[in-house]
């Protein structure tokens, strides 16, 4: 198994440039930060609409300095099909081809492009940071926005339906590599990315990427409210290599301890606030299940 | 005839910073760090850097003692919450324009 | 040499005469030999290209729109909704200016479903900014890839070549295959001023700002708007650059000198029909026949409809009295789509012809000679009689509709 | 409203090569000279077992009317149980000619007052060492004999090109062998 990585010995090189648009205390700037030193200089991406078109800059500044196709929202795995397809063509294939969107263009918009990708077994990473909605568009429900979660368009019930497990439905393609990770833990994403490069055929990320201003909290708690829902059971990080599971070890030290109730998560954010007793205990009790699996 | 340049506009965007413009004006509060608590300042080591690490805007150094670019900052106090010393503090920004001044 | 194939087939071969690097494709009839051949082409190794079975049309043109990006030479197929479903990405492939070459298999749209010929499709994305070529039979379709290709490099901007569905597509006929070394000869490898470069990153197709703005090296970069005018400014330059093509096409291959319209006995004709594709050939019997009545018409078969050749248009309709557009297509609730723009082109001349409309053929309803005949007759023996609204050819249950 | 056109149906069952068979005789007339070779199969939905028809249409000119032929000069029937199901004849132009793949003699079959050439080419495919049922090569033999307008030896290398992997020189045989058993009644 490779090192692990360490602050001390992560790169200094900066693929992003300081001074662009994302909102003060943006989770996808650290993860996109960190992402982009894992991929390093030789790689493309592909970029849907979403938050990250706006942290990228608007014409003619670029804040990002990796080469970037922007494509239609419902396009971004076949894009990098696309351009995987276009580098085997050149024989430049040591690129690393990487899709990158947000949760609404993967698990809504964009997951019939991305299935077809995984079936094909096309040789791309997509990340999808998932920030639970359509926060570029001012936070509408998006398919993996949590049960009771209030949005501009969920505004006074929260929402009805659970998030959709996207990470499970990549996996059920049988591909090479399915990873869960968390802004929160920026090494341990720091890691997926780099071993994602190794490997050959559809890989898939889906980071957990807190936002303020959607979520209701102060910019200087990012990493706190990530913390706390990888820590209270609700948000696991694993791998699925080859289709063996393992906890990664945010999750892993957590295993037959006392977890904090998901209540402390849920307080620490705006968002939650129409949840009831009945339905925190619902949803305490469904965690405390899948845990002691 | 004279051959035509075709395609002379396409939307293509060169690297640069501060495509937002000089986000430091987006501070309400400015981190502050106390170099006498401060890691790698305190030990004069390469350690910690835990405010390099979980910077959103690549405003801090990697460097002994860390320092962080006020131009981009855009203060959202994560380095403050969570360096492992508190050796940062988040003050208003309003009192240290007029300090500067 | 000639060979007896059917119109997809010569698609197909032109495909791969052009040396593509990346085709994707989603089948749908009529397209669907077409997808099967180039599969086949790739397969058994007589093309070296990456082929896509991609999982919709919308991921066909997105996979074309990031290889051509990339730097390779792209190509996908569709007919119909298939093409529809492309809408977006057919806009985004323009605005992006890319060189894909796309073939459109002309059939009628749902619903109700049809999948038989009418244009309905292809006239449907006029507006979208690509370059539209209208072929009439099997030699024009192997010719017009190839020419395409050539264009869309040259300009840098994406070109549809269309034929109709069944009628061309599933027909066989003779046409003469083109030498791959004369080919290679007309037709340059692609070489992008930009492309996905990590040695040289840049991001493409931002978010551009209504206004202009100072890029990083400080020189003033354009808005949205001044890249929406550069693109129309190209289109219509690429008139002229099509014709140069067209015409370095000739000496090589000794076929084409009607880049934009194709004219059959018009020069002494007082009346003209106008149509599009194979129509506007089997219009050429039915003048035949009328010239042998004494009656002199011609036909006019555009082969370009974006940009519109209006100049084209106008000489070849200059001073003629009467001129009768033929459609498989409309724009509903007002006229066939050509119909319109002829008429504009004709609005500023000062003895402009009557122009009839005539709208036929649609979701592959046979259109018979005879038909042509007596709407030609009609037309030519009272022109001023006709209205300016379309009729229709060919309804069944129910009286000749006019208007 | 041309006369120089010879239309010429084929009528068989999806999957019986109907399409193929007219496609090697417009291969052959085109070698012959023939510059207009239009071969249209039938637009739409085939589904195997099914009646379909194909159109050739032949002529020393260019053709332009690719529709559907309506008013034949010949029809050529490659499975004679589809004249229980399809009116092979419909719109045959006056002294038209029907090939049929039935047992002789022909005056077993009448169409008005069309010419009938009939010969068993199921069986002549089996004498040539095809597996039973291969009918789509032999009826170009017998289609030769009885119109006359493309001769066999080109027919037979048409048959040879496109049979390429399949049984060529087989094929070519069964073409011939029905070409010289097709018998051509009154």
């Amino acid at each position: 198994m490779a090192e692990k990585t360490t602050i001390l010995n992560l790169t200094e090189e900066e693929f992003v440039h300081s001074g662009n648009r994302a909102c003060t205390g943006c989770g996808l700037s650290i993860v996109y930060r960190i992402g982009l030193k894992a991929l390093g200089k030789n790689s493309v991406l592909v970029v849907p609409p979403s938050c990250l078109t706006v942290l990228q800059g608007l014409y003619p500044v670029a804040s990002t300095k990796l080469p970037c196709v922007n494509v239609t929202f419902a396009s971004t795995a076949a894009a990098a099909t696309g351009v995987r397809s276009a580098m085997m063509a050149l024989g430049k294939d040591d690129v690393n081809v990487v899709a990158w969107a947000g949760d609404g263009g993967t698990s809504d918009i964009g997951i019939q492009a991305l299935s077809g990708a995984c079936e094909r077994g096309d040789n791309i990473i997509y990340i999808c940071y998932d920030n639970e909605a359509y926060m570029n568009t001012g936070v509408q429900r998006s398919g993996t926005t949590p049960q009771g979660v209030l949005t501009t368009t969920t505004p006074i019930k929260g929402k009805l339906q659970v998030k959709k497990d996207v990470p499970a439905i990549i996996a059920a393609h049988g591909i090479p590599y399915v990873a869960t990770a968390s802004a929160a833990f920026p090494l341990d994403f720091y890691d997926k990315v780099k071993k994602a490069t190794t490997i050959h055929g559809p890989k898939y990320i889906h980071v957990h990427t807190p936002c303020p201003p959607g979520w209701g909290f102060d910019t200087r708690y990012t990493i706190k409210v990530g913390k706390l829902a990888v820590e209270t059971g609700l948000f696991d990080l694993y791998e699925i290599e080859n289709g063996s599971f393992s906890l990664s070890a945010p999750s892993q030290r957590l295993v037959g301890k006392k977890r904090p109730p998901v209540s402390d998560y849920f307080a620490a954010q705006g968002r939650f606030k129409s949840l009831d007793t009945d339905m925190v205990n619902t949803i305490q009790q469904q965690v405390d299940a899948k845990w002691a699996a | 005839m004279a051959t035509k340049t075709y395609c002379e506009m396409i939307s293509r965007s060169q690297p640069g910073p501060g495509d937002g413009g000089n986000t430091g004006s987006w501070r309400v509060k400015r981190p502050i760090i106390d170099y006498d608590k401060c890691i790698p300042a305190k030990t004069k080591k390469r350690a910690c850097f835990t405010c390099w690490l979980l910077c959103p805007d690549c405003v801090v150094s990697k460097t002994i003692p860390p320092a962080i670019n006020l131009d981009y900052c855009k203060g959202c106090g994560i380095c403050a919450e969570e360096c492992p010393a508190g050796a940062i503090e988040m003050v208003d920004e309003a009192s240290q324009t007029g300090k500067e001044k | 040499m000639h060979i007896i194939e059917s119109g997809n087939v010569a698609a197909a071969t032109g495909v791969k005469l052009s040396r593509v690097q990346v085709i994707a494709a989603y089948p749908i009839t009529p397209q669907t030999p077409l997808t099967e051949k180039l599969s086949e082409f790739v397969e058994s190794e007589q093309l070296t290209a990456q082929y896509i079975p991609v999982e919709s049309e919308h991921s066909a043109m997105a996979v074309c729109i990031a290889a051509s990006t990339a730097g390779t030479r792209a190509f996908t197929a569709t007919s119909a909704n298939g093409l529809l479903y492309m809408n977006e990405q057919l806009h985004w492939a323009v605005g992006a200016r890319l060189p894909i070459v796309t073939c459109v298999v002309n059939r009628g749209i749902g619903a109700p479903w049809t999948v038989w010929n009418d244009q309905q499709d292809s006239m449907a994305q006029r507006d979208v900014g690509w370059i539209q070529l209208y072929a009439s039979d099997h030699q024009q379709i192997i010719d017009s890839v190839i020419k395409a290709f050539r264009l869309a490099q040259t300009v840098s901007i994406p070109v549809m070549v269309c034929y109709d569905g069944y009628l061309l597509s599933h027909t066989y006929m003779p046409f003469d295959l083109p030498e791959q070394s004369e080919v290679d000869a007309f037709l340059p490898p692609f070489v992008p001023k930009h492309f996905l470069d990590p040695e040289n990153p840049g991001n493409f197709n931002t978010v551009t700002l209504p206004d202009v703005r100072p890029g990083v090296d400080g020189t003033m970069r354009p808005g949205y708007i001044e890249i929406r005018h550069n693109l129309h400014q190209d289109l219509r330059a690429a008139l002229d650059s099509y014709a140069e093509i067209d015409r370095e096409f000739e000496q090589r291959f000794g076929r084409g000198g009607s880049p934009f319209v194709e004219q059959y006995r018009c020069d002494d004709a007082r009346f003209v029909a106008v149509a599009v594709g194979s129509l506007s050939y089997q219009l050429r019997d039915v003048i035949d026949t009328m010239r042998e009545d004494g009656i002199a018409i011609g036909v006019m078969g555009v082969q370009m409809y974006r940009p519109f050749p209006d100049q084209a248009v106008a000489s070849a309709l200059a001073g003629k009295e009467c001129v009768i557009v033929f459609e498989k297509a409309l724009s509903y609730g007002n006229q066939g789509p050509l119909y319109s723009d002829i008429k504009s082109t004709l609005y500023r001349m000062d003895d402009r012809p009557i122009i009839h409309n005539y709208i036929l053929g649609l979701g592959g309803r046979e259109i018979k000679t005879q038909q042509l005949l007596d709407a030609l007759t009609e037309s030519c023996a009272r022109p001023a009689a006709i209205e300016d609204t379309p009729r229709w050819i060919g309804l069944k249950l129910q009286e000749e509709h006019h208007g | 409203m041309r006369k120089d056109i010879i239309e010429i149906r084929w009528h068989g069952r999806g999957g019986q090569g109907a399409i193929t068979a007219a496609k090697i005789v417009a291969n052959g007339a085109f070698a012959c000279g023939y510059k207009g070779v239009v071969m249209a199969p039938t637009f739409g939905t085939e589904r195997r077992g099914a009646p379909v028809f194909t159109s050739l249409k032949i002529s020393r000119e260019k053709i332009y009317d690719l529709s559907p032929i309506t008013t034949p000069d010949m029809v050529v029937v490659l499975d004679a149980t589809l004249l229980e199901e399809v009116d092979v004849v419909a719109g045959l132009k006056e002294n038209g000619l029907v090939v049929l793949n039935a047992p002789p003699p022909a005056s077993n079959y009448t169409f008005g007052g069309a010419r009938v050439a009939v010969a068993d080419v199921t069986a002549h495919g089996v004498e040539a060492g095809l597996k039973p049922g291969i009918v789509n090569s032999g009826i170009i033999g017998a289609f030769a004999k009885a119109s006359g307008l493309v001769d066999i030896d080109t027919l037979a290398r048409a048959i040879e090109e496109e049979f390429t992997g399949k049984k060529p020189e087989l094929n070519a045989r069964a073409a011939r062998i029905a070409y010289e058993h097709t018998f051509i009644g009154e």
